[in-house]
């Protein structure tokens, strides 16, 4: 066990894949020698060589493309996108291409390529450095769609998502990345989680909050705010995002008869927007409430000096919590 | 800038001397016949979307000699990636014609092994190929193979797509054994290349810092000797070339498009005076490299080859309802990769064995 | 009133607009020459010039971003993409400029841009040619989002889009371009119905049955033919799904109880997704069963020979009619 | 091919003659003013940042000569799309200063009326406004105005972007007057030109059919006459021009980078010595065009200029929460323009409204 940040983190995973693998590549802006503007690829270009973590030009359909006739030649690379907002002039390698080779071809063509975005905000920065596009590739089938919460986890799914043979997206908390926590580098991948299944993170008994990414630590600092009031909330991270594992979910909302998802993302078609239309198929007979979502507004990600209005926080679900008790 | 075009036989079927450009031990035979076998093959697919078993095609009609003369350049280990009307490559790489015919039939999406015969899947979206073929060409490097290279084919209205233009710089800042071959048939459906660049396509590589060529496309020998010497400077190290062929679509961009609303017959007509295979069998004939018996026994193969088209077009079968959702995912045991899908081909079978029994009833 | 197929109806409509603002352009790949590969703008060039009218490089990043730059400048542009699986180069200059220039700005700069988009399956094509991608412009905050269904309100609508001062992503059903119906050319457009409203196209108590573009027609026959079994099926076309005209649609499930939405992009995170959630939330205590939701499945868009069974058609909204009996 | 890279001043502040790049009536005092000016405007507002006063900041430092020498070729009626670094651009259109210090504080995102100034708002996704200059340019061409052209600012990493690519290539075919001026500062983040391009990135105009020309960034009167003659260029209906203005990043690429992980301080002074501002200072001084009272006197305009900045900087409010929900559509009466944002809206409000009550409580 050791302490790490979420950023080391993924490195210590990062690296691990890469000196397990000779395959696996590392590619996109500034990842070599700069080590990415979160540093979560530092020191990989300088171990494993230009051949294995590639500083790319900077286009992202390129790092996209690229990497799709990589893989298609037995490579499997790992892009970085350098911020969530930059991953739209990739749009068109991952919807058209990426995503939907392996069912064109008939299972001839793999495609293990891993993509991963630092995403969502709470960091004070300047426009397109703050979105959540997570739902545009849950919607595309053919991705594996997953995001991480915390160190211990992110070193084991990023190691899963490289060996998986899908194509997957992985999203990163970016404002978790100095996180720190417990990490076991010694376990062996067999024994972690897989990558499509959730998992609670705090059990409870009156209601169900779900939530993935950079908002599980703030569900969790909900729960205990919660406890303390005497309410019981079970704490769900979803870690995959597509596929879901509605098995989990729906046990606990049978349970619970209760439900609240939470995400940064506008909540107008949004991934919650799914998982309660969900949850209300297969829970029908067992809500207490509707499921309510918490979540971004129906605008453009706003100014540093909004954010924090923008933001989902502790507050806002718990309000969401409450009314769940008003039905 | 002048605009020279690489020609070794003029329309006449004359041969041009071109010291720079070799030929080597070249097979104009097999060429001929492999030209007169995919317009053929060409013009019964058309035949067969007319008559409703096609759900559309795209026609290579004038564009035998840049494909056949292209891919008669490759070596076995080297790796096509076409765009969709490259049915003359699929041929010369030794792809089965149905594998094309079943695509365009519906029955799937273009379903072989890219590896089996080193031609990969058609791509529809415009230049989105260009990179896989820059990454497979990485790759390459990073095999550290030195007798493997890659071509990419796209038409002149890709040249305009971001992706390919970013192609060209990955191709030439890594240095990739890629090869860009361009048809340049003068139209983007309806558009003209003038629409898509205001100087010859071929010096579009200068700015990139690599070689672009233009060729005539009409030219098997002129395309066979320029892509090989291609080829070669990418196996040895030398980087990208962007490879112009310079041809004209004599068809309709596909089968539901009707060009009269865009082009004048005159133009058309002028264009099949440079008819690619009649100048190589007008060479044949004057140089007695062929005879008659070589022209019939290559229209016979052709006859062949279009009845055994059309058979196995016919009976190819419609996929089963439930593969609708094989092949999304990696996938092990019974399932499919993914618990939502699952639940979704359940769901489906289950409607489907609803009507089954409403039937049996 | 004429009678006029869809494609026509949008014909005359562009013609009208462009007659009637001189900043009004078309623009998008073989509009011109060829009036578009489904003759929408069949003459429009040869009447208006080719100023107006133009015919573009084949780069679709290039038609929105240029068309940007021709709305800074006073202009209001129309764009056509040719097939809705083309429009993903562009989801750059749609979602991190288009949608956000006037949030950006604080209303200095508006974008009066229109982009038109033929999307969904149903005749035949090869890939890329069906798809329904309408999500994720409705998640993209800043964007107007409709579809059209039939022939006189396509005809009314593409007008309105035109007229916004917001841009609008306006879906056409591409298998009912030559669906033939009458159309009231001499009417005002400040007689039709407002652009981000929901129309009821056939009354019903029993359940709501909600739909746009393509599947409207299939939703009216499956309440003929339910409504010859004895049962009272409403129908809505939503018309704009972003913003959503909830306000119609509420009305309507809590009067009938039960609702069912169908669309052919896949139910996972499809839009149905949203629309469910929201019923559910505003009516809760009316809902007798769950929102269901008939639409594509989690695969890529299937080869033609597999597409009826992947579109919904009248039976699979008639089952799902019937299973929100069954609660 | 040779890189003539085009310079008027040596780094030692000699001029050196070019008829081919005529000055005009060039006032060099002013554009001395402005580079000292804009130095210090961007040396106060990286000080700001360092005092948690700015969320970030991209520093134009070195890059004064390429700014100010080519904003100051515009006419008032010119455009100009920048990216986020073109502080001196925004200076000599008469942006005010502390429209920039909200956009980087986070008050908002960049709030002014691009007309007013003929100056566009600041576009951080890298490329995205090479097309929107390129559509505007298509714009003055349907006006029918001929003293009006466009210029679209980037850098030496923005050309691998598929958009800039397809920028090039429409402006090219629409012969659309907008001229792109690429400041090659030598790095995108950390990553060399070699990284993007391997030629000379001026050269990429060739490729598309359009002259290219490279200037030495750090020489402001070189700047000028290269800009000027392709504005007038543009105007007068000869299409685009691609200009490279060869410099040097001298400070971080924001002031979230650390530099020192990719780059030698020896590079960094061997740049000292070609400083854009001393040259012209040398010049100045050695014609004695300028004395030292006006060397003073704008080293006391700078002071107050920065001193301003820093007032104004500090007195800007926040936005009131509520404004979140304004401008997201065209709205008429009190109204979002959606039903469905009102709802969030007066959900949120009620919300906050809640803690107030608290609080009162
Ligand atoms: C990204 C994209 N946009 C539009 C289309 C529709 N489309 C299909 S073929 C074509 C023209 C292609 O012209 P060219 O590249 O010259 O190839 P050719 O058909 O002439 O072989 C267009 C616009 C497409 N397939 N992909
Ligand atoms: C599409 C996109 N990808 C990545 C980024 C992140 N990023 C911001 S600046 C930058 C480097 C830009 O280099 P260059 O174009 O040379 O401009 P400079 O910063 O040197 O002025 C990168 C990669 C971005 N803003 N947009
Ligand atoms: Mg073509
Ligand atoms: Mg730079």
């Amino acid at each position: 066990m050791t302490r790490l940040t979420l950023s080391r983190a993924l490195n210590e995973g990062l690296r691990r894949s890469l000196e397990n693998d000779p395959k696996v590549m590392i590619m996109g802006e500034d990842v070599g020698k700069l080590g990415g503007v979160f540093r979560v690829t530092d020191g990989l270009q300088k171990d494993l060589g230009e051949h294995r973590v590639v500083d790319t030009p900077l286009a992202e359909s390129g790092i996209v493309g690229t990497a799709i006739g990589l893989a298609m030649r037995g490579y499997r690379p790992v892009c970085e996108i350098q911020f969530d907002g930059f991953v739209y002039p990739a749009t068109d390698q991952i919807v058209s291409q990426l995503a939907k080779m392996r069912y064109r071809s008939k299972g001839k063509v793999a495609l293990p390529v891993v993509i991963r975005i630092p995403f969502g905000g709470g960091i004070g920065a300047v426009e397109h450095h703050s979105e959540s596009p997570e739902v545009f590739f849950a919607h595309t089938a053919g991705l594996r769609v997953v995001a991480c919460a915390d160190p211990a986890d992110a070193y084991a799914m990023i190691q899963l998502a490289i060996a998986s043979d899908d194509p997957v997206i992985f999203f990163e908390p970016k404002r978790r990345y100095w996180d720190k926590a417990e990490v076991d580098t010694a376990a062996p991948l067999s024994a972690a989680l897989p990558l499509d299944q959730a998992r609670t993170v705090h059990p409870g008994n009156d209601v169900t909050l779900l939530s993935y990414g950079p908002l599980v630590r703030t569900c969790l600092e909900a729960a205990l705010a919660a406890d303390a009031d005497g309410r019981s909330v079970e704490v769900i991270d979803l870690r995959s995002l597509s596929p879901l594992d509605m098995a989990t979910v729906s046990a606990s909302v049978a349970r619970t008869g209760r439900c609240v998802i939470a995400h940064e993302a506008p909540v107008y078609a949004g991934l919650g927007a799914e998982i309660a239309a969900r949850v209300t198929e297969q829970c029908f007979y067992s809500l207490e409430a509707p499921v309510l979502r918490v979540g971004g507004f129906a605008i453009p990600y706003p100014s540093a000096r909004l954010e924090e209005h923008y933001l989902p926080d502790l507050d806002r679900i718990l309000d969401a919590v409450d009314r769940t008790f008003a039905y | 800038m002048t605009t020279e075009t690489i020609q070794l036989l003029t329309p006449e079927g004359e041969r041009v001397e071109r010291p720079d450009y070799p030929l080597g031990d070249v097979d104009i035979r097999g060429m001929y016949r492999d030209m007169v076998l995919v317009r053929r093959l060409d013009s019964e697919a058309v035949a067969l979307q007319r008559q409703g078993e096609l759900g559309l095609w795209a026609s290579l009609l004038g564009q035998e000699a840049a494909q056949v003369g292209s891919a008669r350049a490759l070596s076995p280990r080297d790796m096509a990636f076409p765009s969709y009307r490259e049915h003359g490559v699929a041929w010369c790489r030794g792809l089965p014609p149905v594998r094309l015919i079943e695509m365009f039939r519906g029955v799937n999406n273009g379903t072989w092994d890219p590896e089996e015969h080193k031609f990969h899947l058609y791509t529809i979206v415009i230049g989105d190929q260009a990179l896989h073929a820059t990454g497979y060409a990485m790759g390459i490097q990073r095999d550290a193979s030195e007798d493997e290279a890659v071509i990419a084919y796209f038409g002149d209205g890709a040249t305009s797509q971001g992706d390919v233009s970013e192609a060209f710089g990955w191709a030439a800042v890594f240095h990739a054994p890629v090869v860009f071959f361009c048809q340049n048939n003068q139209f983007a459906i309806s558009a003209p290349p003038e629409r898509q660049s205001r100087v010859p396509i071929y010096q579009r590589a200068s700015g990139f810092g690599f070689p672009g060529v233009r060729v005539d496309g009409n030219d098997v020998l002129a395309c066979y000797a320029v892509t090989r010497k291609a080829l070669r400077a990418a196996r040895d190290g030398e980087g990208p070339t962007l490879i112009e062929a310079f041809t004209y679509r004599m068809g309709a961009h596909t089968t539901t498009d009707d060009p009269t609303r865009y082009r004048l017959a005159s133009e058309v007509e002028a264009w099949r005076l440079r008819d690619p295979i009649e100048r190589v069998r007008a060479y044949l004939a004057r140089t007695r490299e062929a005879d008659a018996a070589f022209f019939e026994q290559v229209e016979a193969e052709a006859d062949e080859l279009a009845a055994t088209l059309r058979a196995a077009c016919l009976a190819l079968p419609d996929p089963p309802p439930m593969s609708l959702f094989d092949h999304v995912y990696a996938s092990a045991g019974g399932g499919s990769g993914s618990a939502i899908l699952d639940a979704e081909r359940e769901q489906y079978a289950a409607y489907l064995g609803g009507f089954a029994e409403e039937g049996a009833e």
